[in-house]
């Protein structure tokens, strides 16, 4: 793929295969996120947007960029500054019939939510009897590495996983952020689309053309023999990253993109240990209780007789997630990652 | 107090004849004698808990009486049989969660019109305003109606809903019952101010106190709040000065923090009886009216009791497949898992 | 030990033991925690309880029975019912140096105040540099099994677990509530302290006498050889049923009550896993995510050479706490129990 | 607005000196010349962000020119920058939570009297509550001064703090700067009713709403509410009106959402130049007075940049030594592994 393609939203490189044509074009994450926004409420007049700062300003991550413009005020609207506020009326409107597309502001800032998130959103399909669906999308920009203040770089993947109710996926790349996006926002479902905002400027391929599959359950983003590293979001390109420079010591490494955090793929997961043998799993969020545990625990159970080694956890520590000088020391980098592989690879029966 | 503009002529607006002031008889004497079997229904072991509104019977019918169900959506706590009585919800269903049957209840909320029983103190406040705005998104004219209490008044979710509600103009009732206790704390220690209905100026919000013990009151003030919100002019706080006759719950002990002379010098006069006085004053019902409602009361919830005594649990499998509208496959492994653990199957 | 002994708090049998005087008591739990609240206000001058019906009634529960009237209502008060008001004045209160116990009336209605225990009380000491510590003690009923409304029956420990700054704690009997509390009551970081509300009015011994050691860590309450079950709070004493039955088949169970969910004892469940070779962990959240799956992990990654088969975990479902009908069906069992042991014991490497 | 009963005669409310005055226009204009280079250092890349305060020095410095450092306690936002100065926070301590270095910054709170700079939005308003509670029970004098925005006035804590403050005579002085503006969001989409003072009224409090651009009206107002909070009358809210004149942050495109004819026209008048005409119309200070202030804020402002330039990073064994003050043995695990893994030793 040519780096000169035309970089925006509009500017698509359409090239044809033998088959089928294929509409591809290099984008950011954001580009790609703003479009699969657009499409919803392009395609389902009951999708609303709304949010702290989504109207006017486009969202401070300028996700929602032109989309007030394009659709009216009354479809992307600005709320007054309280998360419980936005999601308890996410609540209401879903009651109402429509398909809410809320965002909050930062991953830190879903706390004062919570209480709606767990105790309204992820029940009201099972208190009603499936007669009050909660088709709820809501987007968090999400996780760390951009030297941001407190509270804006926080991983809540682990407690929105726990929460019987609730889907969770995070896309790892423009194009996975497209497909997803536009996936979460028409199931009849909440699901959390935690967007991995360390990644929302970087270009990347993007085919809209659907490929007829849903996009659920896990993709495997490199092949490999020897190990697999399991991650999701802002980490994934990070171990796609190591697997190239394990390749250069002949380690055959498999990246594994989990892309749904609730539902978990278990099946991807054993099909892929049940080859390579030996599992790294990698999360910015702290170590104990972290979805990393579920992870491990899940190939653990398929795969026992097969593993050589117990599956690695290499993830942010048991703090709260530091100032923008030690961010690098805290979310695993490449180092840390090549340590835990080498952990597993070494690993001998005592 | 009474901030709300007066209300433009409307057909609601007219006085109450005399066949709905019998009507609200009867429905309050109906549920004041439900609200006492369910009690009775407690101590005798039929339901395992209840949360009795005794004393509370006009606020509830009242303002239940003013909903219409063909384009309202009420939004309830866990304390409102009175108004789901009067909006003619299906009584066992309701009833059916505080057998611990179903936590929302087994009636149908969509055609009901009545938002799933709510546990979470001043939990559907915010639900209430979400609904309305997306009724001036569709350019209808439902009003949604929300309950809640002196207590839950301290929750931030409900400033953050006067407060959205008021910015966006969204067509709100929020009805706020002051029986005067959250358990065993009394208003003066839980409302700074000592009025509810003070806040809403704060939001530039109209407002009404009301005497919460007079249905006539009761209805009336509701259907002014409902008209100036179906109008487009934005939300209306209501707050019915009441009293919790009962114990907080069936599991509460009120000995503990209010005494019997207390509560007979607070409580003020009884809403049915004061009714009573009226109807019988201004001749519009006598003793055989009374009798008959009473009678019809009975019957009434010797068939709400058969039909909860009739009421089997729910079959389990229901844990599973009303989480999601699409299942998943880790919860169909552990439907799966249970039905051969747990049903031997 | 008879049953004739005096029930109540002021009723204490002291029995004599070869070398140290021991005083040993009946009580319920309930008796046993408003016996520590007790002597926690009368030892520490800044220790101070709220929260809602916390003064005048004594808690619904009563675990405050008594304690304004005798520490004055200053020392024990009822707030507002608002939780995250509650939990946001306890920060206050701490950097004024009290040490507050707040109590939040049930598990479901901490989701309120998770903003103000995530992102303020588990993060001041850190954000202020250890000059403002938070030596604040929340006590929460939690669990289920009591037949109560929605939101009454839940268990948040996973979400505890993984807040860093927090300590999470919760008692299985009168004796560890009674010695617990007052551990947990007078450190100077924050615990959460998760109330078995099913086991309130369970009698059992409790020995007052501090027995030197502070109750940190895990503890073994049944010995065994074949299998370790891992359990907190009510489902301490549904292990130790299941042990007696399965001791019938021969099937010698080792019951270890994990007591502090975080700082998780490592080192206990190694130890006895090593011995045993065999773990079930057991809780009444949801499985996804729960704490099940850190136990889990961490008894693989220390036992990995020697466990016989994966560890089972036997928990609550992925679906919102049911009410009082179905929460036998929800909560794990003694069958769903038993089912688990065997197939650790039946697992076949193959 | 003023609902707040005339103050007993204090010390503390006799009228500003001349001294005073000049004191007060020193401590703007070293606060408008810091925040102004704050906003150089961030493009100098010396700094990766920064919330600047221009226009709000009035309200900031004034306000905290009333606080008492040897009893009262003050608890910031992340925009209080002028408040520090003015309570005599060490600035290179402050502004390193702008360098990235520690997210409360590295001034010491207790020995301040100011909490950690706070990102949560109304994050620290019930703190206030919490420690001005504490000056009741201890039968202390000391007051709680809160800051929070007009944005923040939406979050549900800033009413369960009201609320709780209210009830229980907590010596708290709830300051809100309504500068017109949370992020793109204007007051009017934000504010129902258009006055967070008015909410005051709500809760039994007494409010004060300002002329935030004025310092000596800013000064005035907060020790008339110190005075009343700490006799024991109980809250106080003021409301401070002016105007973010700069970006939300050094992130921020206010292009987006406001125009440069908008900005002049909203902003009204400069409170730093308001001061500097009163005090040369009044012979208070003449031209070699402001130049001399300048002087001494340029060379404030080169010695806090120095500090930062040469602060370093903090060592990264401290994101495990400062989650608790007894820490774990999994921390203790962590702590090494990483020592090994990132630090080689
Ligand atoms: C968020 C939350 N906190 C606490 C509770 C426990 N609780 C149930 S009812 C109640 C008191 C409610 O008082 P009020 O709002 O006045 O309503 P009332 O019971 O008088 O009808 C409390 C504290 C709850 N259900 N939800
Ligand atoms: C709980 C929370 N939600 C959202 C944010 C993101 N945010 C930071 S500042 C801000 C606007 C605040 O406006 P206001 O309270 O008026 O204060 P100002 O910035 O004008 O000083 C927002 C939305 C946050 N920090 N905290
Ligand atoms: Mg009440
Ligand atoms: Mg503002």
């Amino acid at each position: 793929m040519s780096n000169s393609i035309l970089e925006s939203t509009s500017g698509e490189s359409t090239a044809m295969s033998a088959d089928k044509p294929v509409s591809v074009t290099v984008m950011s994450m954001q580009q790609a996120l703003n479009r699969a926004l657009d499409e919803v409420l392009a395609e389902n007049p009951k999708a609303v947007i709304f949010g702290e700062d989504c109207g006017r300003l486009g969202g401070v991550f300028r996700i929602t960029d032109g989309l007030q413009a394009r659709h009216g005020a009354q479809r992307v609207f600005d709320t007054p500054l309280a998360e419980s506020g936005i999601l308890g009326m996410s609540v209401g409107l879903a009651m109402a019939g429509f398909h809410p597309i809320p965002e909050v502001q930062f991953d830190g800032f879903a706390y004062p939510a919570i209480n709606q998130i767990v105790c309204q959103i992820a029940r009201m399909n099972y208190r009603s009897r499936g007669t009050m669906p909660m088709p709820i999308t809501l987007r968090v920009p999400s996780f760390g590495g951009i030297r941001a203040p407190e509270h804006h770089g926080e991983s809540l993947e682990a407690l929105f996983a726990h929460v019987p109710g609730l889907k969770v996926v995070s896309p790892s790349n423009p194009h996975e952020a497209y497909h997803l996006l536009k996936y979460a926002a028409t199931r009849p479902d909440p699901v959390i689309f935690m967007e991995p905002k360390s990644r929302y400027w970087q270009k990347g391929e993007v085919d809209f053309a659907a490929d007829g599959d849903a996009p659920t359950g896990s993709k495997v983003m490199r092949e490999g023999r020897h190990l697999t590293l399991v991650a999701w979001g802002a980490m994934v390109s990070r171990c796609l990253q190591v697997a190239e420079l394990a390749a250069e010591d002949g380690i055959d490494i498999e990246v594994l993109d989990l892309r749904w955090l609730k539902p978990i793929d278990a099946a991807g997961l054993a099909a892929s240990v049940r080859k390579t043998r030996r599992a790294v799993v990698v999360h910015e969020a702290p170590l104990t209780s972290g979805l990393g545990a579920e992870v491990a625990q899940l190939i653990t159970q398929s795969c026992f007789d097969t593993l050589k080694a117990p599956v690695e956890r290499v993830t942010g520590f048991d703090v709260p997630y530091p100032s923008g000088d030690l961010e690098d020391e805290y979310i695993p980098n490449i180092d840390r990652i090549l340590f835990g592989i080498q952990r597993v690879l070494e690993y001998k029966r005592g | 107090m009474d901030t709300l503009p007066l209300a433009v002529p409307d057909d609601d607006a007219g006085p109450l004849t005399s066949a709905q002031l019998r009507e609200l008889y009867s429905l309050m004497v109906a549920v004041r004698h439900l609200d006492r079997s369910a009690i009775a229904w407690q101590r005798q072991g039929i339901i395992p808990g209840y949360a009795p509104e005794l004393g509370q019977e006009a606020a509830q019918v009242g303002s239940g009486y003013a909903v219409d169900t063909t384009r309202d959506f009420v939004f309830p706590t866990y304390r409102e049989m009175g108004v789901a009585r009067t909006m003619g919800v299906d009584m066992v269903g309701y009833m059916s969660t505080h057998k611990a049957t179903w936590h929302g209840g087994l009636y149908d909320p969509v055609k009901s019109r009545l938002a799933p029983i709510q546990a979470v103190v001043a939990g559907s406040v915010l639900h209430a305003v979400g609904w309305a705005h997306g009724q001036t998104l569709e350019q209808k004219d439902g009003v949604a109606l929300t309950y809640f209490g002196d207590g839950a008044s301290s929750q931030g979710d409900v400033h953050e809903a006067m407060n959205f509600a008021a910015v966006m103009k969204a067509p709100v009732v929020f009805f706020v019952q002051n029986n005067g206790w959250a358990i065993s704390v009394p208003t003066e220690r839980q409302v700074a101010g000592g009025s509810v209905a003070a806040r809403a100026a704060g939001y530039g919000m109209p407002a009404l106190q009301i005497d919460g013990n007079d249905v006539v009151a009761v209805v009336e003030a509701t259907r002014r709040a409902f008209a100036h919100a179906r109008r487009g002019n934005g939300p209306v706080l209501i707050e019915a000065m009441t009293y919790r006759r009962g114990p907080h719950s069936t599991s509460d002990d009120p000995g503990r923090y209010r005494s019997l002379d207390e509560e007979r010098n607070d409580a003020g006069e009884d809403p049915l009886e004061r009714l009573r006085q009226r109807l019988l004053a201004d001749g519009i019902a006598d003793e055989a009216f009374f009798a008959e409602a009473i009678a019809a009361a009975e019957a009434e919830e010797e068939h709400i009791r058969a039909g909860i005594q009739a009421l089997g649990s729910r079959p389990g499998a229901e844990m599973f497949d009303l989480v999601f509208q699409e299942t998943t496959p880790a919860l169909q492994a552990q439907a799966a898992n249970w039905r051969e653990e747990s049903e031997h199957v």
